[in-house]
């Protein structure tokens, strides 16, 4: 029950692109087809559960046993971007069929707040191991959702013509405000 | 005066917020008060400045293989900084903006200006051109924080302006209110840009 | 000088360097703001303090004492007990847990209470850090009421909640309730056990005639 | 009753001239004959300027494997060879003959009897046919001899006979089935010794029960051709929805109706076969439907090609005064004329006038995703969203979603409460994806 | 003889225009307009005559100086709008209210995309859904209906919608049935017919059904949305209530209470918004009436219709990109000779 | 104190130090070839990785760079154009300086000298347009006046009079990249040299009917007179398929040949107005469009 919870907020309740503000950058930026946002989506998954993992065990076997909690953002960054880099160049070579379908989004995912502010929030809730990687992969599986719906109606909005003005990010920027606004009604579920 | 062009392209002509669009997530985030645009707008160009002002001094000193994650450290480091100073001598401002205070190390236009700028040019040039941005950055959020703020509480910087029994229009101070008033306000500079252009 | 060249040797060298620089730096800073810091957290809650307590010259941070997961702190005036202030909490909030800081004079009224840290929603929850809501709770005495005592009239109490944030107001009446009833068992009814109580000499006298029958009453509801 | 089951639409019928009889019409002064008058490569002209031509004369020759035989229709003088506009208004190379009298080619047989004994082989009839310039007169105008050569692998089972004519307002080949049935008869028989089938069909939609019956009494004696009453739904006239109505087989999306055992005749084609065959005559005349609300003479008429548009229109009363827009062939599918001076062509079966306040498009709108474009469509299409690709010059994505299995029948159109100009969008684009199929062949 | 005018086929067209079938649609509403004007008097009309004005200003407005396109107005879809915005807000609703509601309907959920037809989310619902997070006090004080020459005196304030009793009550840790002993619940009857309480157009669903079945004879609906909605919606709270009756409502109930049938009907019909082909327009119809459920139950919101139609109104491309129409020639040949012979 | 600076000191080391060895070796071990110039490319970009450019990440962007030889489309909002210069440099996509040149339009058969004689209802499209009818105008060669090419261009530089209804260039807007002369289903623009102080003179007609055949349709068409021919001293001019055409190279701007077209189908752009001009001159005069 207590790992549906955390799901449930996660993706649906405290979505972390429409109520969190995190990661909004690649979301309105690689929210242009559905098939590039699957692959963002997957690539982000995966990173988010592995940098929360890592994460996980830096902070409470490095960084509370040395007392040097303030250097938090600085070992966490470093280990994103170095986990991000080694998946790519691993992937790259071993597997590029999936390279190509999801590696060419990593390094997007460095610069992506929400995968340090996951991690960082993760923390701060105190969750386990175990809960730390599956609210993780949790808000992830809700960013991509929320970037293929984006997606979704970006696709359609492409074959007409728009005003003139809007296009572009004005007009990605308030679907998400009413995507945002429609998530609300999720409000209170857990 | 070239030196001036360095510190106005960021403030108008590449304003990150409203032009690059890059930053967004403490843009929306923190928004919901004037006084948090100035907050974070001061954190971020602080970043900016000492970032750049350090990455064009070292420059040399940094292979070409190995300069992103010694940019990223450098970044990193400020942004502690700023974290531990904001906790210790502004804690309301710091529990206000929260987790977006670490987040600064994300923030692209930090990076960004550090790759495309600061490891190119001298170290006045890009202190100027941080401090360009950041001021930049600041005014655009603060501005459109203080358009949240206005409408969605009825006050600007904590100053009520409509009667206590007036109701505001609650939803600009919620996270839908964020993107929708960032939305119209790109929308409006882009317009603003083509009758000026033309 | 020309760029340096990126050999392995260069880059861990560049990269330690600047690790060695950037962590010695860091460390300094967190030590320059470590007091700071702590002073502000503790600033924090001496201001709080002295928001709901009378005029007092001691330390109080240093008199904390966890009682049923509460912090209570004491406050004298001239050596003379002035009031306690509780910190407490609720998790029945509409965003969920916040925190409130309750002032008791050691008759058992409540003199003042602030909101020390809330998420509620700004325009609506967010209102119960108005006086007017708030200060409903001013003066209120156990003694006087019966046990409806801290509940919104909807559920038969006498706080009027705001409109429209019954959840939150509800809330705050929970918190609040939760620090009475650690105050009364702990520092009315059992004045000779609260031993850790560096003060506990006192009290006893002005309290003893508060009879109160503050069963520790959750009161319902609240979002599932 | 059968029927195809997907899409389709219902306009009004305004079968105006349904009981006009077909009349002959004079001969015009002068005919402007087109040397491109069917699919495929224009023919070459055989005759100079000056040369006198008797009506029958083949005048132009089709070269390539798909181009026809084209024959003078009058009797008189080459006056020249040159450029006329055609319907569209751009300059086609054509014939143009002084009319003096109506002296036929010897060759032909002019009896009125009918000549029902069949003499000729398989291979005899298709030479026949081509030679006399015979094409489908049902819409495409494909060079019948063509159609008639089914490819060694393939098979074909039932020859259907496409009386369908669903287009509102045509009558042509409603009034040839009463009139003619007996040559049809023939002609369908010619047809199918042509194909080597034993099983013919007549599909004839509802609305034409003396058509119906008339057939169905004349074909009793032959069991191997039988009548299809159809309900009435356009296109039930569309080749593939005739032989999904009859067979229930579906022709597969970018394949000829050969690949069901299929092969589609029009009735016109049919009587056209049997002149041809029986009574060697060339195709140099058609039943033309002469319409619309406003004339005060509709009618029927029998009509040598190349008489000019407006020639017609004065035999059935003169143009009103109100005209706003003039279409060759029906509402549905028939093409807005840009001149009244164009001559009439094998491939004309009506000329539609239509009222100046009818002529136009209803006010357009914004697309509301109504969905009533896909759900009429009879090749399950998303019109919409072809016609948004098209626009949006998404070619490849409009070819992945079968843009050219459009058979541009008008039906998505027609029923779009917004008046999307659909079909427009989606000729364009099938213009567009036809190209780049063409160039990736190439290459 | 005047210019020929020259056009690609077809050159007739249908009967059905956009005109048609949006007003159409309005013409649906009227009997629901009488109720509410019947049960709400003056108030009513206050509230739909703004609702529809602002409307239509807005649109023009829009239109005339900031697309500088041309001016539709007439094309009956705002006034479609308006009547809906109106129907989704309680009858005591201020004016400048409806006014913010309307502007946001069509100048951020519709005229932002280019007007009708290109907008992702319906506008109605957008414009309520705005009002409803930006002032929930006024937005959840419902006025009970009065029906026009009761001689009652009525508390004019407070006249709890069905559900907001029951949301209410159950927060107070009561079950239904207590609930609808003590809170003079309205009942079926009515639910059915008017006096429940609630935003002016859900007040009578049978006024509602009346104008369904015109839109559906019109042509102007088709089953496969309501169908679904109205199904996934009864068997979840029928299968809720049979585990626990205690704090879950009786299906009938649900299905009549608050906007639910108003939602099924007329805006999740939204043509613009919902999917577009058959199979889509039902999983549509089960999504939002399983999100509705799900949210009266255990959301913070008392109604869960309108964010569940906008939800799936998120959806709908997705769904569209999902579902493609069954295309003539896609079987292969000899699958359809067989089928022939055998038929 | 100092615990503190150390323990920092030591944790930061480690991991930073074995995160680059280990990077190190994992680059070295799982080393892929590719053009070397996406790497040089990629250096070049600024590396923010925004996914601004639409592409996921920089790159991406490079990739698409180096495969596709093609800037045009290509943006980067950080690094802006000054990073594209400096690719393009790079890659040897611009280094040939051509003489600038701006898209002219040939065709003067506004609604006033081309009158309608159909009208034309349906897609707004030239292209769809010019596959139904020859046009309203009659004119089988002329403008449509539909703006296909209206819309084709990414620049705003090229709009449709509302009084004529033929296309109109804005000099200052016109970048020349030949978008719309490829959405012209009648090939009727075409790019030509900018011109000495922006001057052009060209036939502004392509119509290759024959002299009676174009003047029926419209006043302005070039009817083959050959005129312009003969006065031309430079030999500029052709005449081929009753169509004259004027070589901007070999043309000195002398503007002789625009007094004799008897048509008034030659057109001079952005010269000073002509002296001896009077209003009387020519009643007919048709009217200028471009
Ligand atoms: C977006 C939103 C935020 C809300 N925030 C709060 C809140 O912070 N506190 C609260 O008590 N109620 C809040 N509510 C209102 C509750 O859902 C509920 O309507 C109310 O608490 C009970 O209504 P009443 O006070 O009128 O009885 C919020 C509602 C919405 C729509
Ligand atoms: C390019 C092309 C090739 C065709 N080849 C054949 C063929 O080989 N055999 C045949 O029976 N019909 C052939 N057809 C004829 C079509 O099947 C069809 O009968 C003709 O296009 C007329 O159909 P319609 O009037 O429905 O448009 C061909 C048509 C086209 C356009
Ligand atoms: C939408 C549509 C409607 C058609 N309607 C008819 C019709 O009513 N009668 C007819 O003979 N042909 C009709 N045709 C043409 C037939 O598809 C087919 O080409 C023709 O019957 C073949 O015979 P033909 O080669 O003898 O012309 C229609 C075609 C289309 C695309
Ligand atoms: C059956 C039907 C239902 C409609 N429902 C709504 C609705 O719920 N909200 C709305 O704003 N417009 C509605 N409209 C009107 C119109 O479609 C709407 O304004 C468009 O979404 C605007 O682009 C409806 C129209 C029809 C035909
Ligand atoms: S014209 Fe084409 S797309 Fe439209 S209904 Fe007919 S077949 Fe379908
Ligand atoms: S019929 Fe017209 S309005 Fe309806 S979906 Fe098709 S194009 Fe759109
Ligand atoms: S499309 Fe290109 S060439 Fe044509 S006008 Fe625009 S910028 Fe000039
Ligand atoms: S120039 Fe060509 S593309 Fe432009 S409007 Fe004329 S015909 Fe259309
Ligand atoms: S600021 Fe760019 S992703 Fe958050």
């Amino acid at each position: 029950m207590e790992y549906v919870n955390i799901i449930i907020l996660a993706l649906l309740v405290n979505n972390v692109v429409l109520a969190q503000f995190l990661g909004i950058c690649p979301f309105l930026g690689v929210s242009g087809k559905v098939s590039t946002s699957l692959g963002m989506g997957a690539a982000v998954v995966f990173v988010m559960a592995l940098a929360n993992l890592v994460t996980y065990l830096i902070q409470n076997y490095m960084l509370v046993p040395l007392k040097v909690e303030f250097m938090q953002t600085i070992t966490f960054i470093l280990v994103i971007a170095f986990l991000v880099q080694v998946v790519e160049i691993i992937l790259k070579k071993s597997a590029p069929s999936l390279y190509q379908a999801l590696g060419i989004y990593l390094p997007l995912i460095t610069t992506n707040c929400a995968v340090l502010g996951i991690a960082i929030l993760a923390i701060q809730k105190e969750y386990s191991l175990v809960e730390s990687v599956v609210y993780s992969s949790a808000t992830a599986v809700g960013f991509t959702f929320a970037l293929i719906l984006m997606a979704g109606i970006r696709e359609q909005l492409e074959l007409l013509d728009m005003p003139k003005g809007m296009k572009g990010f004005p007009l990605t920027l308030i679907i998400a405000g009413l995507l945002s606004m429609a998530f609300m009604g999720f409000a209170g579920l857990v | 005066m070239k030196n001036m062009k360095f510190f106005t392209e960021g403030l108008i002509r590449s304003n990150p917020t409203f032009v690059l669009v890059l930053g967004t997530c403490p843009t929306l985030a923190v928004t919901t008060a004037a006084i948090n645009g100035i907050g974070m707008g001061a954190a971020t160009t602080f970043v900016l400045v000492c970032s750049n002002l350090l990455i064009a001094a070292l420059k040399n000193f940094i292979p070409d293989k190995v300069r992103i994650a010694a940019f990223i450290l450098i970044i990193a480091s400020f942004v502690t900084v700023v974290d531990l100073v904001m906790k210790a001598f502004t804690p309301d401002l710091y529990n206000t903006l929260g987790i977006f205070i670490p987040l600064i190390v994300v923030n692209c236009i930090i990076l960004g200006r550090a790759e495309a700028f600061a490891q190119k040019n001298k170290v006045l040039p890009a202190i100027l051109d941080g401090l360009g941005m950041g001021i930049g950055f600041t005014l655009a959020i603060t501005l459109l924080a203080s358009i949240r703020e206005l409408l969605g509480n009825g006050s600007i910087f904590d100053i009520k302006l409509v009667g206590d029994n007036v109701s505001t229009i609650l939803l600009f101070i919620l996270p839908p209110g964020a993107f929708i008033t960032y939305g119209y306000l790109i929308a409006i500079m882009n317009r603003l840009k083509s009758r000026f252009s033309s | 000088m020309a760029k340096l060249e990126s050999s392995l040797m260069n880059m861990v060298l560049s990269l330690f360097v600047i690790s060695l620089v950037m962590a010695a730096a860091l460390g300094f800073v967190y030590n320059i703001t470590k007091e700071p810091i702590a002073e502000a957290i503790k600033a924090k809650e001496v201001n709080a303090i002295k928001e709901v307590l009378p005029p007092f010259d001691n330390d109080p941070v240093s008199t904390i004492t966890d009682i049923e997961g509460l912090s209570f702190y004491k406050a004298t005036m001239g050596g003379e007990i002035v009031g306690y202030a509780a910190k407490t909490y609720t998790d029945k909030g509409y965003s969920g847990r916040f925190d409130l800081m309750v002032g008791f004079l050691p008759d058992g009224t409540i003199n003042k209470t602030v909101v020390l840290q809330q998420k509620e929603t700004p325009g609506l929850g967010n209102n119960i850090l108005q006086p007017k809501f708030s200060d409903q709770f001013k003066n209120i005495n156990i003694a006087n009421l019966n046990d409806q005592l801290l509940s919104v009239k909807k559920d038969g109490g006498t706080i009027d909640a705001i409109s429209a944030a019954t959840i939150s107001s509800r809330a705050y009446c929970d918190g609040i309730q939760k620090a009475y009833n650690a105050f009364i068992t702990n520092y009315v009814n059992k004045p000779t056990d609260s031993v850790d109580m560096n003060t506990g000499d006192s009290e006893s006298d002005v309290l003893s005639d508060t009879t109160t029958n503050a069963e520790s009453k959750e009161s319902k509801g609240g979002r599932k | 009753m059968k029927t195809f089951k997907l899409g389709g639409v219902h306009p009004k019928e305004n079968k105006i001239t349904a009981d006009k009889p077909i009349t002959n019409l004079p001969l015009p002064a002068k005919v402007s004959i087109p040397l491109s008058q069917s699919l495929g490569a224009p023919s070459k002209p055989l005759v100079d300027k000056g040369a006198i031509v008797k009506t029958g004369q083949l005048i132009a020759k089709g070269e390539s494997f798909i181009s026809s035989n084209i024959h003078s229709s009058v009797s008189g003088k080459v006056v020249k060879i040159d450029e006329i506009t055609d319907a569209s208004g751009y300059r086609k190379p054509a014939v143009i003959i002084e009319v003096e009298g109506d002296e036929w080619m010897e060759t032909i047989d002019r009896s009125l009897e009918i000549k029902t004994e069949i003499t000729l082989s398989r291979e005899q009839i298709i030479e026949k046919i081509k030679d006399l310039g015979v094409v489908g007169l049902g819409g495409a105008t494909f060079p019948t001899h063509v159609k008639l050569m089914v490819p060694s692998d393939k098979n074909a089972e039932f020859l259907i006979i496409n009386g369908v004519e669903c287009e509102p307002f045509l009558t042509s080949d409603h009034r040839l089935m009463l009139e003619k049935a007996e040559e049809i008869i023939i002609g369908i028989r010619i047809l199918m010794i042509a194909l080597n089938v034993n099983k013919a069909f007549i599909g004839i939609e509802n609305n034409k029960p003396d058509a119906i019956a008339h057939l169905t009494g004349l074909t009793d004696k032959y069991e191997n051709i039988s009548v299809v009453a159809l309900k009435v739904k356009y296109p039930q006239g569309g080749e593939k929805q005739l032989i999904k109505a009859i067979t229930g087989r579906e022709v597969p999306s970018g394949k000829l109706p050969i690949e069901t055992g299929c092969i589609v005749n029009n009735v016109g084609t049919a009587y056209a076969v049997y002149e041809a065959v029986q009574k060697s005559k060339p195709l140099f005349e058609r039943v033309v439907t002469v319409t619309g609300k406003s004339l005060s003479d509709p009618g029927n008429f029998l009509v040598r090609i190349g008489s000019p548009v407006d020639y017609l229109v004065e035999h059935a009363g003169g143009l009103p005064s109100d005209t706003g827009k003039v279409i060759s062939g029906g509402p549905m599918m028939g093409k807005a004329l840009t001149s009244l001076e164009v001559p009439i062509v094998k491939g004309t079966s009506g000329i539609v006038i239509v009222p100046e306040k009818k002529s136009h498009r209803v006010n357009i709108h914004n697309c509301i995703r109504c969905t009533r474009c896909i759900t009429v469509c009879p090749i399950g299409l998303q019109p919409v969203l072809l016609a948004q690709l098209t626009a949006a010059e998404k070619y490849e994505e409009a070819e992945k979603a079968y843009i050219m299995d459009c058979m541009e029948c008008g039906s998505c159109q027609y029923t779009c409460p917004s008046g999307r100009p659909l079909l427009d969008y989606m000729r364009l684009g099938k213009g567009k994806v036809g190209n780049i199929i063409r160039n990736r062949i190439k290459n | 003889m005047s210019i020929l005018t020259v056009s690609g086929s077809p050159h007739v067209h249908g009967q059905q225009d956009v005109r048609s079938i949006m007003y159409g649609v309005v013409i649906a509403m009227i009997p629901a307009i009488l109720v509410s004007i019947y049960f709400f008097g003056l108030d009513s009309v206050r509230v739909i005559f703004i609702s529809i004005v602002s409307c239509l200003f807005f649109e023009w407005l829009i239109q005339k100086y900031l697309l500088k396109g041309p001016i539709t107005i007439t094309d009956g879809s705002a006034l479609v709008t308006g009547v809906l915005l109106a129907f989704n807000v309680p009858s005591n609703l201020p004016s400048l209210i409806i006014i913010i509601g309307s502007l946001v309907s069509i100048a951020i959920a519709k005229m932002s995309f280019g007007g009708l037809g290109k907008n992702p989310f319906n506008p109605a619902l957008i414009g309520r859904v705005f009002l409803l997070i930006s002032f929930p006090v006024q937005m959840t004080t419902w006025p009970s209906p009065s029906p026009m020459f009761s001689s009652e005196i009525v508390d004019a304030v407070s006249g709890p919608t069905t559900l907001g009793m029951l949301k209410e009550g159950l927060m107070e840790g009561k079950t239904v049935g207590e609930i609808i002993a003590t809170s003079g619940f309205p009942g079926y009857f009515n639910d059915l017919t008017g006096a429940q309480g609630g935003s002016l157009g859900e007040v009578s669903a049978l006024a509602l059904l009346l104008g369904a079945i015109y839109m559906f004879l019109r042509k102007i609906i088709t089953w496969h949305i309501p169908v679904a909605y109205l199904g996934s919606a009864f068997l979840f709270s029928a299968i809720l209530w049979l585990i626990d009756p205690e704090s879950y409502l009786d299906p009938v109930i649900s299905m009549l209470a608050g906007g639910m049938i108003l939602g099924v009907f007329f805006m999740a019909t939204d043509m613009v918004t919902s999917p577009m082909s058959a199979k889509g327009q039902i999983l549509f119809g089960i999504g939002a009436g399983l999100l509705t459920i799900t949210i009266r139950n255990w959301g913070a919101y008392p109604e869960g219709v309108s964010f569940a139609i906008l939800i799936m109104n998120a959806c709908t491309p997705l769904i569209n990109k999902g579902f493609k129409p069954k295309r003539f020639g896609s079987v292969p040949v000899q699958t359809t000779i067989k089928a022939a012979k055998k038929g | 104190m100092s615990q503190t600076i150390l323990f920092a000191i030591i944790a930061l080391c480690i991991l930073g130090v074995t995160a680059a060895v280990i990077l190190y070796y994992i680059a070295q071990k799982f080393k892929v070839i590719e053009d070397p110039n996406i790497d040089i490319v990629n250096d070049m970009l600024p590396g923010a990785n925004c996914g601004g450019c639409g592409f996921a990440g920089c790159r991406a962007l490079a990739e698409a760079i180096v495969k596709s030889k093609d800037l045009s489309v290509q943006k980067c909002p950080v690094g802006g154009n000054d990073v594209m210069k400096q690719i393009s440099e790079f890659l040897g996509l611009n280094s040939v300086e051509t003489e600038p040149q701006i898209a002219v339009v040939r065709c003067q058969g506004s609604k006033i000298n081309a009158p309608s004689r159909i009208k034309y209802e349906g897609a707004e499209s030239c292209a769809f347009a010019h596959y139904l009818s020859a046009g309203e105008s009659g004119c089988q060669y002329g403008c449509l006046g539909e703006g296909d090419c209206v819309r084709a261009c990414l620049f705003d530089a090229i709009i449709i009079d509302e009084s004529t209804g033929l296309p109109i260039v804005f000099d200052e807007k016109c970048v020349a990249c030949g978008a719309c002369v490829k959405a012209c289903p009648r090939a009727i623009i075409e790019l030509r040299p900018k011109g000495k102080k922006d001057r052009r003179i060209y036939v502004s007609c392509i119509s290759k009917d024959k002299g009676a055949i174009a003047r029926k349709s419209c006043n302005t068409a070039c009817i083959g007179c050959g005129k312009c021919v003969k006065e031309c001293a430079f030999g500029a001019i052709t005449l081929e398929n009753n169509l004259a055409y004027i070589d901007p190279l070999k043309c000195t701007l002398c503007r002789k040949c625009v007094a004799v077209c008897p048509t008034s189908a030659i057109i001079e752009l952005n010269f000073p107005a002509r002296k001896q001009k009077t209003d009387t001159e020519e009643l007919s005069e048709p009217v200028k469009t471009a």
